[in-house]
């Protein structure tokens, strides 16, 4: 049976994240090609919506990066998404959405290496937990009408 | 409906090696809205980008999406090929399928199939992509140079000589920075004080520069063209209008045991000084930490015998609030003390001096006024060991670079002892003699042909003190890795060249990001070495890593052109990718509905309080407004505004929703 | 309630206020809100433990506003709902009189919103037992029963957004559910339409919810969606140590500390 | 066709569900939930409660849900094709336990449904739907079903009416074809008629008002200030509007999920702020009391006049689900009492 | 009265027994029992680990999981070379699962890893510091030149014992029995160690080099904590003396030795009369 292959999408910062991916490209350091990367301009642009509507349109997992705490090219964008991760992860675990299939990291453009590291291991630990089965059925939108109430 | 031409590079092999380019061009070409599509060798080459060109004639296109390297390495190429052609640079997109694709997968047909997601995920932020201007920002032209070394001072000097103001901050007393305390200088052992003094006086005397010594950058504020720099200029306790620069006040002064940091230690220097005789400004400062007075509340001597009645002890701190238009951050390094080096004796014994201080011994300003003499007894060393690579490429020891200047300098330490003690005997203990620069081999076999100093390869094990003597333990590899002893008078170490400390601090003050080892980042390692990722900041010097006084000085002049050139013209034009809030017709006139989180979020207060006025002139409401020439765009209000209000133009909420949309449906 | 009249009248007499919002008996024992803007509407005035709705909700609507200056019966869930409001610049303390209602009932005058907000002080947010007893037995659920849980209450939903109307801190004349461009959430009330719904709606009230429980009260299928802000509450207390809304200090989402706490950041 | 009267004993109730049930058609009767008594499809006979005077929400859903995909659609290059509403797949619905007023407002909403053009969805599910009414014991003070023409007994609207007697038993009222259908599948279970009365086995609901005269009231008063006195609470939340059996605005959505996805209905309500916003951002009804305004002229001066229904049938759920208290039966007894102008 | 594991090791039942009898000597002394590890086996030294990795692995793992079966909290382990070897052992297979598991089955026995292993200096540190003060009958005043040859203080990362360049916790012990410690230059360097043997002329120079150097700094007496070092500079004194071209009388004894004398243990029981090079001092 042929293995189960996560869809993952990145969400990663221009300025540290994005160039760290970069890096691990003119290194040539390979990693799996189930991540895809969305470029924004800094971690406090991800929009917490961005990371249901990814499930709700059938990602597996979902990695967040950007750059360490004090490395911000704005300052202050990772400091704010910092917060606002830890308040949506919290209410995400309470509606019960598995928080364990979104990685939250800090790459630095310098840290390629790390980069292709989350990506494999990110990748890893989704293909264990399997297809995000509960949020697909929820969002199975060509069939779920509602009849009653 | 858009008209999107798609552009798939080969990348020479780099991308067609892995990706199978041809299919990819034909899958985009039946995407909706793709009106075109085509696979080259060279997008990024002439003949590629004139294939850009030509189709956006043909097609008449409405978006471009070239699929090739890295946008934060040929965006600007292609919008500005797009914009030659007639098209908005700003309807051009760059999908990165060399290195978040083809160079870190296998070939295979996932790695295609990945290729086709990130150009669909383009092609549909195309679609939402509008045409945007440049943002016309006025420029301040003066410029702020931070470190008033020999790569400040020449920044300065270029700068001023283009015609602008600068104004240069030095942290000590005097500016000279590291080369003020050099004796001679490689290759052409001219002596550093006659080459630097010139070029001080003429920084004191330039019209255009302004001299702030003893003084710091306090904070930063504002963004490329518009910057607020805040200097504290710490109170020297001396007004140097009326000062003469007699000497009589540090002749009379009594605490005279105070290290100068000038003389690395080697000598003292009193409460209130100047740190070297050619210092400029030729003034001296009271060193607060360390006088008298400011201890205990008594003495005063210095006011005393001060015929110009300069000494004024209550002056205080004063933070001067300047508009620059760029910096040039040039802060120089600094050497690591003999205290580093447990197995040289942790910096107890007195003869294991750095090479640094061995400069202050040779010069003639210096404490023992040129000759090379032992800091314990004072007696000529009749042999001296000089250690090469003292904690430079040292994995152990957390260095792991080459200092670049160790090799040059040592050759010149051994020249100059052997000038000085004919007799001597000296030992250069080396890996290898890096000596890449102009002249500088030739130099460094004159010292080993000419000055007889004896080179041996291998590394120095141990240093222990015996009976007065220096015992150096080390092994001679090209002698079959025999061990060597020596018995020496003096032991120098030509000890690693790191960032200076509390450089970490400057550079978050900056908003500039620093390497692992606290030296400030460029913002491309072959491309823009004397720029950062913050527009208007430039580095110059060794601050950006260690370097001598030739590149020193010409990436000076290099920042210097950089900031004339951002100085050319009146206005500078910004990209347009910045923070706007909707506008809807009245009685709403927003989605806004002045809730004011934004504002406390913008780390720029970018965001300020606009009053939609009624004809009578009473406020209807309170909405929130960007200043384009403030936003730098980061879109951290887009993502926070609960109405969603606020959008990043390049970045807006259509455009990332529709990517992540496009990524995740095939 | 006498006191409370009276002091509404006196107002109202002096033409100080132009309406006082408070309680009136409602159909079958339930209350509701009345504008009272003469002595004849103020009689009509009650305060019983029934009066659950937060009246904060009118301050923000342009129709009350054109009624003129209000006096407003506040209970501690109203207070709080005006300060959090001042400090969101919604409010201004000259556009309103406030006729406190300290939990005896009694009436305390507040002159300024700061007073307001230091009279809070001693009244802090706390949920009581049997809101912490269902916060932690939904908490204890695994990760799949939490989400069968919320996934069969939300399934009730039919969008008709009375717990967004009824929230004194959902005054967006445009909300974010009615953005079509790109369309964050969707319209259609089935599973993923509620669940992205009520997702943002706590998001949205995160550092911002004052616990007054109207959504609850006002959703037509019962839903318990007041948990979930509670349970932004709690995050926002433990984490961030913000505890109730303040004037000053700055609103969770909108601040930070560098040293941040967190354990899952790589 | 003229209604059969039967006697139904109480006991063979659950029989006659059996039958029904068995016979393949899906069945739909009120069932006691967490918080609420709704509509659900149900399989046994004891999942249905009696224990309620109606179901927080109407029975329209049968045909009119929340929620309604349309069609389904795919995008290649060139062309789309649709996959329209699979119209044979409606089930055949028994609708158990439906009150009179609920059966008597699936004319008013099929009227909307039908007044231009065949909603062909619509119907198609109104066809295949029987009620079966139950009469009502019980009303509480939000019911006026008799004010707006109706009665707790009305069989207008449904297929077979039940009504329990003093005995347990029940009056079974055949008044359709359909009912007839339903009653061919257990003839045995309808008996002779019996003696008893059946008003006096009805809840009392005493008449407020003429609706008849509301009309008037409501046309001449358009532009008086009662509106704004009666909608100063009103919160513009859309509870009254999706609860009621007889509204029937929709909003229609597409849903694109990259090449594929569908058109889908919506519920709608007038009393959304953004309900008539114009592109330009202009809104005729920005204030609530014009909304508030809409919503009592359309049922009872619109419809009258547009497709000769009355579009209220006195329920009384808006008011009860109301999280204001917008109780619409006094604001009616306000409008009658207004001077005849 | 405190037990504390022992393993004497092959040297310290062999060529070094005085060093085995002055630590049970000085540990009665200060009330500490040691009880040796049951069927203890040898740790395998330099030659196991040039060998054969697993055999460098599960000989001290037999050790440590024998003491782990006799419930054995902490154990001494007085031989630097032993010393090294259990640690690095102990600390590779916290670190290397499946190497646990496999040497687990390799010496069939349960090996958890939990026994904490101490060198003489660090028991002492722990348990004879605060009472030695007040035990010492005779001060031990003596210039003491304390020499830590190799395997005590490296490899430090596994080991984290002192100062890797210029260790000084000999030298404490010794000044608060009322030595004067010398500053000196050799304390870590080669004695020649294996080529004892092999290449007694090397060891000659090397050995020649430390002793040169304590006795010109004028050593009374060089302290040592390793039966290798012991041997090296004591029992290959001529051929320290032919390198120096000089007599050399200056003793070489054991840290244990030097505090057993100060605590007034006799000599024979400090095994004293077992040197080569006559210990003079008393």
């Amino acid at each position: 049976m042929t293995e189960f292959e996560p869809k993952i999408v990145a969400f990663v910062c221009n300025w540290c994240t994005y160039a760290g991916a970069d890096l691990t490209g003119t290194s040539r350091i390979k990693y799996a090609t189930n991540v895809k990367l969305v470029r924004f301009p800094c971690t406090g642009r991800i929009d917490f919506m961005l990371l249901l509507k990814a499930f709700g349109e059938g990602a597996d997992g979902i990695i967040i990066s950007g750059c360490h705490p004090n490395d911000c090219h704005y300052t202050s964008g990772n400091f704010h998404a910092r917060r606002r991760w830890i308040m949506f992860r919290g209410l995400l675990n309470f509606l019960g959405i598995d928080t364990r299939r979104i990685q939250f990291s800090w790459v630095s453009a310098a840290e390629g290496g790390k980069w292709a590291d989350i990506v494999n291991s990110t990748v890893k630990s989704v293909r264990e937990l399997g297809p995000y089965n509960d949020y697909k059925k929820v969002a199975d939108f060509l069939e779920t009408e509602v009849t009653n109430g | 409906m858009s008209r999107i031409g798609v552009f798939v590079c080969h990348c020479g092999e780099n991308i067609s090696a892995t990706v199978d380019v041809e299919k990819v061009a034909q899958v985009a070409g039946e995407m909706g809205d793709v009106a075109f599509s085509l696979d080259y060798k060279y997008m990024c080459s002439e003949p590629g980008q004139a294939l850009v060109q030509q189709a956006i004639k043909d097609h008449n296109l409405t978006g471009v999406v070239v699929s090739a390297c890295s946008p934060r390495m040929h965006e600007p190429t292609f919008r500005k090929a797009s914009a030659d052609a007639g098209l908005n640079p700003y309807m051009c997109e760059m999908a990165n399928i060399r290195e978040h694709c083809s160079w870190v997968h296998e070939r295979s047909e996932e790695t295609t199939e990945k290729a086709i997601d990130l150009v669909r995920m383009m092609v549909e932020k195309v679609k939402y992509d509008k045409p945007l201007e440049p943002i016309k920002v006025p420029i301040t032209k003066t410029a702020l140079v931070i470190g008033g070394g020999i790569a400040g001072i020449q920044t300065s000097l270029d700068i001023a000589n283009c015609g602008h103001k600068v104004i240069l901050v030095e942290k000590e007393p005097s500016i000279g920075g590291h080369m003020a305390q050099l004796s001679e200088t490689f290759p052409t052992l001219d002596c550093s004080q006659c080459i630097l003094s010139p070029r001080m006086v003429e920084v004191a005397q330039h019209p255009n520069i302004t001299l702030m010594t003893y003084s710091e950058l306090e904070s930063l504020e504002g963004y490329i063209g518009n910057f607020t720099a805040k200097i504290r200029k710490k109170a020297k306790s001396v007004d140097h209008s009326k000062c003469t620069g007699c000497g009589d006040c540090w002749n009379k002064c009594p605490s005279k045991k105070i290290p100068s940091e000038f003389n690395a230690g080697l000598e003292n220097r009193t409460a209130i000084y100047t740190p070297f005789p050619q210092a400029v400004p030729n003034k001296p400062v009271i060193d607060k930490a360390n006088c008298t007075y400011y201890k205990t509340g008594k003495c005063k001597i210095c006011e005393k015998f001060c015929k110009a009645g300069a000494i004024e002890y209550d002056l205080e701190d004063e933070i001067v609030e300047i508009p620059v238009g760029a910096l040039v951050i040039t802060t120089g390094f600094q050497v690591k003390g003999t205290d580093f080096f447990p197995e040289y004796g942790y910096g107890q014994y007195k003869d294991v001096i750095t090479g640094l201080q061995f400069e202050r011994l040779a010069s003639a300003s210096g404490p023992t006024l040129g000759e090379i003499r032992r800091p314990s007894d004072g007696k000529v060393p009749e042999k001296i060991v000089f250690i090469a690579c003292a904690g430079s490429r040292d994995e152990a020891k957390g260095i792991p670079y080459c200092s670049k200047i160790c090799c040059m300098y040592t050759a010149k330490h051994a020249m100059l002892y052997q000038h000085k003690v004919h007799t001597g005997k000296s030992y250069v203990f080396y890996m290898d003699i890096r000596s890449g620069g102009k002249n500088y081999e030739e130099f460094v076999r004159r010292a080993i042909e000419e000055d007889k100093v004896n080179y041996v390869r291998g590394r120095v094990s141990t240093v222990y003190e015996k009976n007065g003597k220096l015992i150096v333990k080390g092994a001679d590899t090209l002698m079959g890795g025999q061990p060597v002893e020596i018995e020496a008078d003096m032991v120098v170490l030509a000890t690693a060249s790191v960032s200076r400390c509390g450089s970490e601090d400057l550079a978050q003050k900056l908003h500039i990001s620093y390497d692992a080892y606290k030296f400030f980042a460029e913002a491309h390692p072959k491309l823009k070495p004397v720029e950062t990722n913050t527009a208007g900041i430039f580095l110059a010097g060794a601050c950006q890593a260690p370097k001598d006084i030739p590149e020193s000085v010409s990436m000076a002049s290099g920042a210097a052109v950089k900031v004339a050139g951002l100085f050319s013209k009146d206005e500078m034009s910004r990209e347009p990718i910045i923070a706007v809030v909707n506008r809807m017709a009245p009685p709403q006139f927003s989605s806004c509905v002045g809730c004011f989180l934004c504002q406390t979020a913008c780390p720029y207060n970018a965001i300020e309080r606009e009053e939609i006025k009624d004809r009578n002139g009473n406020v209807l409401k309170t909405l929130a407004k960007v200043n384009p020439g403030l936003c730098q765009g980061c879109g951290t209000c887009v993502a926070f505004c609960r109405t969603k209000s606020i959008d990043i133009q390049g970045f807006t909420n259509e455009q990332m929703y529709s990517e992540v949309m496009a990524l995740l449906n095939a | 309630m006498v006191d409370i009249k009276k002091k509404a009248n006196e107002l109202l007499a002096a033409n100080a206020v132009q309406v006082v919002i408070g309680f009136e008996e409602g159909t079958s024992g339930k209350s509701r809100a009345i504008f009272a803007q003469d002595a004849a509407g103020v009689d009509k005035l009650i305060f019983n433990s029934q009066c659950v709705l937060n009246l904060a909700v009118y301050l923000t609507k342009h129709e009350i506003k054109k009624l003129g200056k209000p006096a407003i019966i506040a209970p501690l869930p109203v207070m709080r709902a005006i300060i959090q409001l001042a400090s969101e610049f919604q409010i201004k303390e000259s556009e309103m009189a406030v006729l406190g209602v300290s939990p005896e009932g009694k009436l305390v005058e507040f002159q300024t919103f700061a007073a307001i907000e230091s009279y809070l002080k001693d009244f802090k947010i706390a949920m009581d037992e049997k809101e912490k007893e269902i916060l932690a037995k939904i908490s204890n659920m695994s990760l799949s029963e939490r989400f069968d849980f919320w996934m069969q209450e939300l399934g009730e939903c039919f969008k008709c957004y009375a717990c967004r109307a009824a929230c004194p801190m959902c005054y967006c004349h445009k909300c974010a559910v009615e953005q079509n461009k790109p369309q964050w959430i969707p319209v259609a009330a089935n599973n993923l339409g509620n669940l992205e719904w009520h997702a943002m709606r706590a998001m949205h009230l995160a550092g911002r919810c004052v616990n007054c429980d109207a959504c609850h009260n006002a959703c037509p299928k019962g839903i318990p969606l007041n948990f979930l802000t509670k349970l932004m509450m709690v995050d926002a207390k433990e984490i961030f140590g913000q505890d109730g809304p303040s004037l000053k200090d700055g609103h969770l989402l909108s601040t930070f500390k560098p040293n941040d706490k967190e354990n899952f950041i790589r | 066709m003229t209604i059969e009267k039967y006697l139904v004993k109480s006991a063979s109730l659950s029989a006659l569900f059996d039958k029904i049930k068995a016979s393949g058609k899906v069945v739909q009767a009120p069932v006691k939930k967490a918080h609420t008594v709704d509509f659900m499809p149900v399989n046994a006979f004891n999942e249905i409660t009696d224990d309620y005077i109606v179901t927080t929400q109407s029975a329209k859903s049968v045909a009119f849900p929340r929620v309604e995909k349309l069609f389904k659609y795919t995008k290649a290059k060139k062309e789309v094709t649709i996959a329209d509403y699979a119209i044979n797949t409606i089930p055949e619905v028994v609708m158990w336990g439906v009150r009179p007023c609920d059966a008597a407002g699936v004319s008013p909403l099929n009227a909307i449904f039908t007044w231009d053009v065949d909603d062909v969805i619509f119907t198609t599910k109104l066809k295949r739907t029987t009620f079966i009414g139950f009469s009502c014991q019980k009303s509480d003070a939000c019911c006026f079903c008799t004010s707006v023409g109706g009665n707790p007994g009305a069989t207008a609207g449904s297929d077979i009416l039940m009504t329990k007697l003093s005995s347990g038993n029940y009056l079974a009222e055949i008044i359709t074809e359909k009912g007839k259908a339903i009653q061919v599948l257990a003839p045995e279970f309808f008996e002779e008629t019996p003696s008893e009365e059946k008003e006096k086995n009805l809840a009392q609901v005493p008449i407020q008002f003429n609706y008849l005269e509301i009309k008037e009231k409501v046309d001449a008063y358009f532009e008086s200030d009662i509106w704004k006195a009666q909608a100063q609470r009103c919160i513009s939340c859309g509870t009254c509007a999706f609860v009621c059996p007889t509204c029937a605005c929709f909003d229609i959505q597409d849903e694109n999920h990259g090449k594929v996805g569908q058109r889908i209905r919506n519920w709608d309500s007038c009393c959304f702020s953004q309900f008539t916003i114009h592109t330009s951002g202009h809104n005729p009804r920005e204030s609530q009391d014009r909304r508030w305004r809409q919503r009592i002229n359309h049922k009872f001066s619109i419809m009258p006049d547009r497709i000769n229904a009355y579009g209220c049938i006195g329920c009384g759920r808006c008011s009860r689900a109301c999280p204001v208290d917008m109780n619409i039966m006094e604001h009616l007894i306000g409008i009658s009492q207004l001077a005849k102008k | 009265m405190m037990t504390l594991g022992f393993y004497p090791g092959c040297s310290l039942t062999g060529s070094s027994r005085e060093y085995a009898e002055s630590v049970v000597a000085i540990s009665e002394a200060i009330g500490i029992e040691l009880k040796q590890i049951p069927d203890w086996n040898c740790c395998g030294a330099t030659a196991a680990h040039n060998l054969d990795k697993e055999l460098s692995l599960s000989l001290p793992a037999r050790i440590l999981a024998l003491a782990e079966k006799e419930g054995m909290e902490e154990i001494v382990v007085p031989c630097a070379a032993c010393y090294s070897r259990l640690t690095v052992a102990q600390h590779e297979l916290n670190h290397d699962e499946e190497m646990k598991t496999k040497v687990s089955s390799i010496i069939n026995m349960p090996y958890k890893g939990t026994v904490r292993i101490m060198n003489v200096i660090q028991m002492l540190q722990k348990y004879a510091v605060d009472k030695l003060t007040d035990l010492i009958k005779k001060p031990f005043e003596y210039k003491a030149a304390c020499y830590y040859g190799c395997l005590l203080v490296r490899p430090h990362e596994i080991l984290q014992f002192d100062r890797v360049e210029n260790p000084q916790t000999m030298d404490v012990i010794m000044s608060q029995i009322g030595a004067k410690p010398l500053d000196w230059a050799f304390k870590t360097e080669c004695c020649g160690a294996g080529f004892s043997v092999s290449q007694t002329k090397i060891v000659g120079k090397l050995s020649g080099k430390i002793v040169g150097d304590a006795v010109d700094r004028g050593a009374d007496v060089i302290i040592v904590a390793c039966p290798m070092c012991h041997s090296n500079l004591d029992m290959r004194r001529p051929q320290i003396e032919t390198y120096l071209q000089r007599k050399v009388q200056t003793p070489v004894i054991y840290i244990t030795q030097a505090i057993g004398l100060a605590l007034g243990i006799s000599r024979e029981k400090l095994g004293l009369q077992r040197h080569f090079v006559p210990v003079k001092i008393s």
